[in-house]
């Protein structure tokens, strides 16, 4: 536990609060093989804010959202250093189990990527591998977790239908009303709109300032005008190292680092 | 480790929302989190799957095992030498039996040569077809067509050797005998066509459409397109067909017991009847050839030799494969 | 405008003519030989139905086998060719794909993975008389299941099995794998990964793979030969470990025969073989078709 | 079925036709005798419903492997049982019965439109036949004939055809190398009905079956008389040294043991005749059926 | 020909010159079976400018490029009316081949396509086809092309080895020197940066700007910076309609239609 200044969007006042760490990243190191590809990173991040990740292509970002829920362990020949705490817990562990963490932290893709099943199967699927059976908070869950993800009224008539059907920002409205179900802790979002229409993208970016309210939310984003919009928090990342770490108003109009200015201002990227 | 689950969720949802109850999903997992996530299943599935997967090495170990002892039994009959080095193969003289395999091999390399010779153009003019000109709907209804052709049962293509090439081919060429390496080759070679169109077609259509539209924004027409960018680069893929479609015509058997004759031939004519390797073995199980006699066990020889002929065709086409990979 | 005629302008139109034609000619010869096979398979299939369409009757489907031709059927073929399939089916099916799991999902890339699957490919270039003896040494002779189902049964199993493995690890490869990350996202271990996701999504692909080797083992004689099963059966098995009969062994039977009713008996037997034959196939595209769009 | 049912009922001796029997026969061998073996089972069916017989045809050789590993109670064969295979099965400990069944007559056969060819002795058999390094033709033979290539079609050297004339014929030499071998004997009779110069041999159920557009040959006898093969002169023994015994090879043990084989045994004796006739082969004297029922008897 | 005001940025200064025109786009409609893809584009392109193309996910901007050297016709189910003029020869007339048209407009894609081959037979192709066969002349075309790429001193001493060993933005500079070989009159680029890494985009960037001397340059581009970087005349493309035309000056900074200035500065897309 920390305390830090945090300046919400919301109300523009600046508001000393106490903070609760959900990660807290600790001289993480990762190679791919013999590729170094995050150095040193030191991060914490804070419950019930959006913390944005930014930075220009393959700096890194998505290797470390991947790392917060281990889902890097997928990747063949990756070694880490360092460690990761999830709420005090080093998810390194042995003892903490994958399966508890990816529980607890949900994950939402760069594409869609809803399994070919219907609406309701989609959702019910995290609770039915949890071994839960019973019809009804099944149900309940599939419509709470589709109103989580204002999906609910758009697909109401239509749940067992097949969720290929849906439109892309419909489907990615799905992946996160899927990790909604389990009532996770936190959702990391590796590039969420990156795949959408504008219609969709304002649609999400609205979704995640509701989401907010409860959850712990971590976005990679490329844009970053939406990480303005969106994030209490960016962290910007070059070359696998973060470069700057603060709060969103901050890092867009006054960086204490010269690159991150250069980035935020167009000029590479 | 249980007891750090319950802080951990403690963390998540009490401090700030001190009034908020669980939710019964939350509190299903709750109980799965302190039940720990220990799961035997996960250990005993992969061991389960790993002794299916042995069973294609025990059948190899099989293979080689039944083939090998009663080899050696052969070759307590027969010298290694000969088998070897004659060139007759004759084994149902009762006074003078020789036993040498060159015969045998050289009518399943006759037969193999000519269904090559006749396959691999069509084969890969076909996939060319395919691939390059033809369209989606000719291409799907084409696919499954050749699905039968590859299913047809092999006897069926014996008759059609027999009684239909045969005939057409000695209508134009008089000299060519009643059993011949041309007719069941052409047909052993209209059978393989398939394999080599549909791997071949595999290969070509996985080159990058991007690799294949650089081509053409630079003003080349489908043939140049074809001809130089995508054949070379799918040439690993092409050439791993033709050696499946090679060793598919090593090991057929009855189209040449059917259309081929039965005479181990070492001369080098194809109009005449001959023997391949596979074809005596059907012989000889269908045959007169007494237990327990040198004969019986020379299929085991012969059998043998066309199993190592299958392994160094395999061999090869692993060795095409990593010589010719291209990454695109 | 001077400089939109850039060199070789005038030369490069005048060839464009010939490199067309030569397209053309190529795209001329490659038609030809799609058509040819098309044409081989139409002669085929002509002269088959030809020869045996007028024999083919309910009776001949209803009737076992008999020295007299027009008393004879294959019914016990038909219906031993069922029975054999009934064993290839399942056990190829689940050593094949639990072998393509093992290999795509847990092996790890290490020497042993890369000998199995050498010898996996090298097994399927393996010529099917060779299984014969195998099958016959082995499930005929030493597990001592005689020229029974059982025995044809597992032999043609072992020869369609690296093709099953090799179709099936296409398919899982196929799995997309977004959706793997989507199921271990949500807290899926791994076999639950395995056999709710990566299998559903994977099994139109097995199946046309499969369907595929099931209809070559279907029209193998060679290793029925060589395991020695019997051509006349004039009763149903049973059960797995009964004698039967098979198609392709009463089609052969007959083609030997020295009347020419039985030749075209034969012709009516093959017909039968290649309807089942394509409708398997059919079957096969028909998942194909249905699941590619996905 | 009639004559199946009809001697059924004459022997006495017999419960085949009556009594419902049960079990497995399991049949293999020759294919030369498969199709009378095939007839036997057909009609025993009818009667005898319950029992399950099998025939192969895995060949002679390929049928006494099987009923040396004691796979079978029946082998079929169209030559006498080898010294290798006795010894076999003694050391397996299986005694057997040898029961002859049928004659084949080997027929030699011409083209159609060979006219030269009136009737061959076995010396020049053996001389048309034997291999002697070099193309041989009709001149060579005898006088007068067409000075052209012969061109030979013989049934398989692993078929108990081939070995039957390779032992009456060509004193176990070897057949002339250029000759057409096929396992397949229609594939034979296509290729002397489509080759004037062609000769070749086969059973005779393929010459019957073609006739038409075949020319059979006589064949000199030890008494110098040229006989053409048919029903009489087969089965009298008159059509030689080419008409073969075909057989059946039984289990002793089986018949003792097993009343269905028994059954079977006994009704194959009794039926054979006239099912070889059916399928193109030539019965043996009554006598010699009689004789060997009685055997059988002895065996039960 | 038409008389235009150009606003070249190299030159702030607004000069009034007479400009060829390349390609006359007139009223042309475009569908993918029952999709109205692109819906009466007109459209004049000058000569020896950079004209960008911008516009949301979806808009027709690839479409619209892949049909002005007709690689449109890969795609089964295309029809068209309107028509397109190069150098006043109408692209759809059955007299104009498109191998010719191909080969006098060259077209870089998003994603470097590289044949598999060496550098040198990757640039060497397209003088092949085109049947020349002095090696003399080859070698100096893939060295004067390398050059033009500005990629000929990373390579030389490699250029026989292959061209999939190149990082992806030497790769696209390949590319480049493959269309240069054929000395096109016009150079089409759909997105040629967007896979790449800022160091690689500013490389090409210079590099369009040299191009520019001798070529026609079209390009695609999501990344409005970009556009407002390197192009003389910029096309706003929504929903297959192009919204507004002008120098990209005009479009950035002082656009007629709100759309464009709603995408311009980041309000969707
Ligand atoms: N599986 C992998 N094996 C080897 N290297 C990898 C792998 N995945 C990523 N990398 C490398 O690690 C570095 C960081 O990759 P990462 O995907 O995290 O970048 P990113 O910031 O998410 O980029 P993008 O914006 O393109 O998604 C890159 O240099 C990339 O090439
Ligand atoms: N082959 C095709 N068949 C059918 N519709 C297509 C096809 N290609 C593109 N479209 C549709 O046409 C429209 C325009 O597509 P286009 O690729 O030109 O967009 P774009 O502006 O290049 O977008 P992006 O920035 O994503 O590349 C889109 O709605 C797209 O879905
Ligand atoms: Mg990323
Ligand atoms: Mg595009
Ligand atoms: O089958 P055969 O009679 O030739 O042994």
């Amino acid at each position: 536990m920390v305390l830090t200044a945090v300046n919400s969007k919301e109300n523009n006042q600046k508001v000393q609060t106490e903070n609760v760490l959900v990660y807290n990243t600790k001289g993480l190191n990762l190679w791919y093989g013999d590729h170094h590809a995050l150095k040193n990173i030191n991060l914490k991040i804070n419950e019930k804010e959006v913390t944005a990740i930014i930075g220009p292509s393959g700096c890194g970002k998505s290797t470390y959202i991947k790392t917060l829920n281990r889902m890097i362990d997928l990747v063949p020949g990756v070694k880490t250093n360092g460690s990761i705490e999830y709420r005090e817990r080093d998810i390194f562990n042995k003892d903490f189990f994958v399966e508890e963490l990816r529980t607890r932290v949900g994950m939402v893709f760069q594409k869609p990527n809803p399994f070919p099943k219907s609406i309701y199967e989609n959702i019910a699927f995290g609770l039915k591998i949890h071994g839960i059976k019973n019809k009804q908070i099944i149900n309940e869950t599939v419509e709470k977790s589709l109103r989580g993800a204002a999906l609910w009224e758009e697909v109401k008539d239509r749940i067992h239908e097949p969720a290929y059907g849906l439109s892309g920002g419909q489907q990615q409205r799905l992946c996160i009303a899927r990790c909604l179900a389990l009532e996770p802790d936190v959702i990391l979002m590796d590039e969420p709109t990156s795949a959408l229409d504008p219609v969709s993208t304002l649609k999400i970016e609205e979704l995640i300032q509701e989401l907010k309210q409860q959850y712990s939310i971590i976005i990679v984003t490329h844009n970053m005008q939406q990480a303005a919009r969106i994030s209490d928090r960016t962290a910007f990342f070059l070359n696998g190292e973060v470069v700057e770490y603060d709060v969103t108003d901050t890092i867009f109009n006054s960086p204490a680092d010269s690159r991150t200015d250069d980035y935020i201002s167009g000029r590479f990227g | 480790m249980p007891f750090i689950g319950v802080l951990g969720l403690k963390g998540a949802i009490g401090l700030k929302t001190k009034e908020k109850e669980l939710s019964p999903v939350q509190e299903l997992l709750e109980k799965k989190y302190n039940g720990g996530f220990l799961n035997r299943r996960e250990k005993i599935i992969p061991i389960i799957l790993f002794f299916m997967a042995a069973v294609s090495v025990l059948t190899t170990l099989g293979i080689v095992l039944t083939l090998i002892f009663e080899t050696i039994t052969f070759f307590g009959d027969v010298s290694v030498v000969e088998f070897f080095t004659a060139t007759e193969w004759y084994p149902f003289s009762e006074t003078e039996a020789v036993y040498g395999i060159w015969p045998l091999v050289l009518g399943t390399l006759k037969i193999t040569l000519i269904a090559s010779l006749f396959a691999v153009p069509i084969g890969l003019a076909v996939a060319l077809y395919l691939s390059e000109y033809a369209g989606v709907r000719t291409r799907k209804i084409m696919k499954p067509i050749l699905e039968v052709l590859a299913g047809v049962p092999t006897i069926v293509y014996g008759f059609f050797a027999l009684t239909f090439v045969t005939p057409v081919l000695r209508d134009l060429f008089p000299s060519i005998e009643l059993f011949n390496a041309i007719s069941p080759g052409i047909v052993v070679g209209i059978m393989i066509i398939p394999t080599i169109v549909s791997l071949s077609e595999d290969a070509l259509s996985s080159v990058p459409e991007p690799v294949r539209h650089g081509a053409l924004a630079i003003g080349s027409t489908k043939w140049e397109t074809a001809s130089k960018v995508i054949f070379p680069a799918a040439l690993s893929g092409i050439l791993a067909s033709i050696v499946l479609g090679i060793s598919r015509a090593i090991g057929e058997t009855m189209i040449v017991s059917i259309a081929a004759g039965s005479t181990p031939s070492a001369a080098l004519d194809l109009t005449s009847s001959l023997q391949t390797m596979t074809s005596y073995i059907v012989q000889v199980t269908t045959g007169d050839a007494g237990f327990g006699t040198t004969i019986y066990y020379s299929i085991y020889a012969v059998g043998f030799t066309l199993f190592v002929f299958t392994l160094a065709m395999n061999a090869l086409a692993q060795f095409i494969s990593k010589r010719f990979r291209e990454e695109y | 405008m001077e400089n939109v005629d850039r060199i070789k302008s005038e030369e490069m139109i005048n060839r464009i003519d010939g490199r067309l034609t030569k397209n053309k000619i190529v795209k001329g010869l490659f038609f030809i030989a799609t058509l040819f096979t098309l044409i081989m398979l139409v002669v085929l299939l002509y002269r088959i139905i030809a020869q045996g369409a007028p024999y083919l009757s309910w009776d001949f489907l209803q009737n076992f086998a008999s020295r007299r031709p027009e008393q004879a059927g294959i019914k016990a073929a038909v219906i031993g060719t069922i029975w054999m399939m009934a064993v290839v089916v399942p056990t190829a099916a689940i050593f094949g794909v639990g072998s393509a799991i093992y290999l795509e999902e847990y092996a790890k890339k290490n020497t042993l993975t890369r000998w199995i699957q050498m010898n996996i490919s090298n097994l399927a270039g393996v010529p099917s008389v060779v299984f014969g003896l195998l099958g016959l040494t082995i499930f005929v002779r030493l597990f001592g299941f005689g020229n029974s189902i059982l025995a044809a049964g597992f032999t043609m199993s072992l020869l369609v099995l690296p093709v099953i493995i090799v179709a099936s690890q296409e398919a899982v490869r196929a799995v997309p794998n977004e959706l793997k990350e989507a199921s271990y996202g949500l807290g899926a271990t791994k076999w639950q990964t395995i056999s709710r996701v990566v299998i559903p999504y994977a099994i139109p692909g097995i199946a046309t793979g499969s369907i595929l080797a099931f209809s070559r083992a279907i029209g193998e004689t060679a290793p029925l030969i060589v395991v020695g099963i019997p051509t006349f059966v004039a009763f149903l098995p049973s059960g797995v470990f009964d004698s039967f009969t098979a198609l392709p062994m009463q089609i052969y039977n007959w083609t030997s025969r020295p009347q020419e009713e039985f030749h075209n008996l034969a012709a009516a037997g093959i017909i039968v073989l290649l309807v089942v034959l394509i409708m398997m196939n059919s079957v096969a595209v028909w998942i194909r078709n249905r699941y590619q769009s996905r | 079925a009639d004559t199946g049912t009809e001697e059924g009922e004459k022997t006495e001796q017999t419960d085949a036709g009556d009594a419902q029997l049960q079990g497995e026969i399991s049949i293999d061998g020759s294919s030369t005798v498969y199709p009378i073996m095939e007839a036997v089972a057909e009609e025993f069916m009818l009667e005898q419903p319950d029992v399950k017989v099998t025939v192969g045809l895995s060949g002679t050789g390929g049928g006494f492997e099987k009923f040396i590993a004691g796979e079978t109670a029946m082998s079929n064969a169209s030559r006498p049982i080898k010294e290798e295979e006795a010894a076999a099965l003694k050391e397996a400990g299986i005694e057997y019965t040898e029961f002859e069944l049928a004659k084949d007559g080997l027929s030699v056969v011409v083209n159609k439109d060979n006219d030269w060819v009136d009737q061959l002795t076995v010396d020049e058999l053996k001389k048309l036949w034997l291999d002697n390094g070099t193309a041989k033709k009709w001149s060579d033979i005898r006088e007068g004939w067409p000075e052209e290539e012969i061109k030979f079609y013989s049934p398989g050297t692993d078929s108990g055809t081939f070995d039957y004339f390779d032992e009456v014929i060509l004193d176990g030499g070897q057949i002339d190398k250029a000759a057409t071998l096929s396992e397949d004997d229609n594939v034979l009779v296509q290729g002397v009905t489509g080759d004037k110069n062609a000769i070749g041999y086969f059973g005779y159920a393929y010459y019957i079956e073609n006739k038409d557009s075949l020319k059979v040959v006589p064949i000199v006898n030890e008494e110098g008389t040229a006989v053409e093969p048919n029903a009489e002169t087969i089965e009298s023994g008159e059509y030689a040294p080419l008409s073969r015994p075909l057989f059946t090879y039984v289990s002793n043990a089986a018949i003792k043991d097993d009343a269905a084989t028994a059954a079977y045994v006994q009704f194959t004796l009794e039926n054979a005749a006239a099912l070889a006739e059916d399928v193109g082969y030539v019965s043996l004297p009554q006598e010699k059926y009689d004789e060997q029922l009685s055997t059988l008897e002895g065996l039960k």
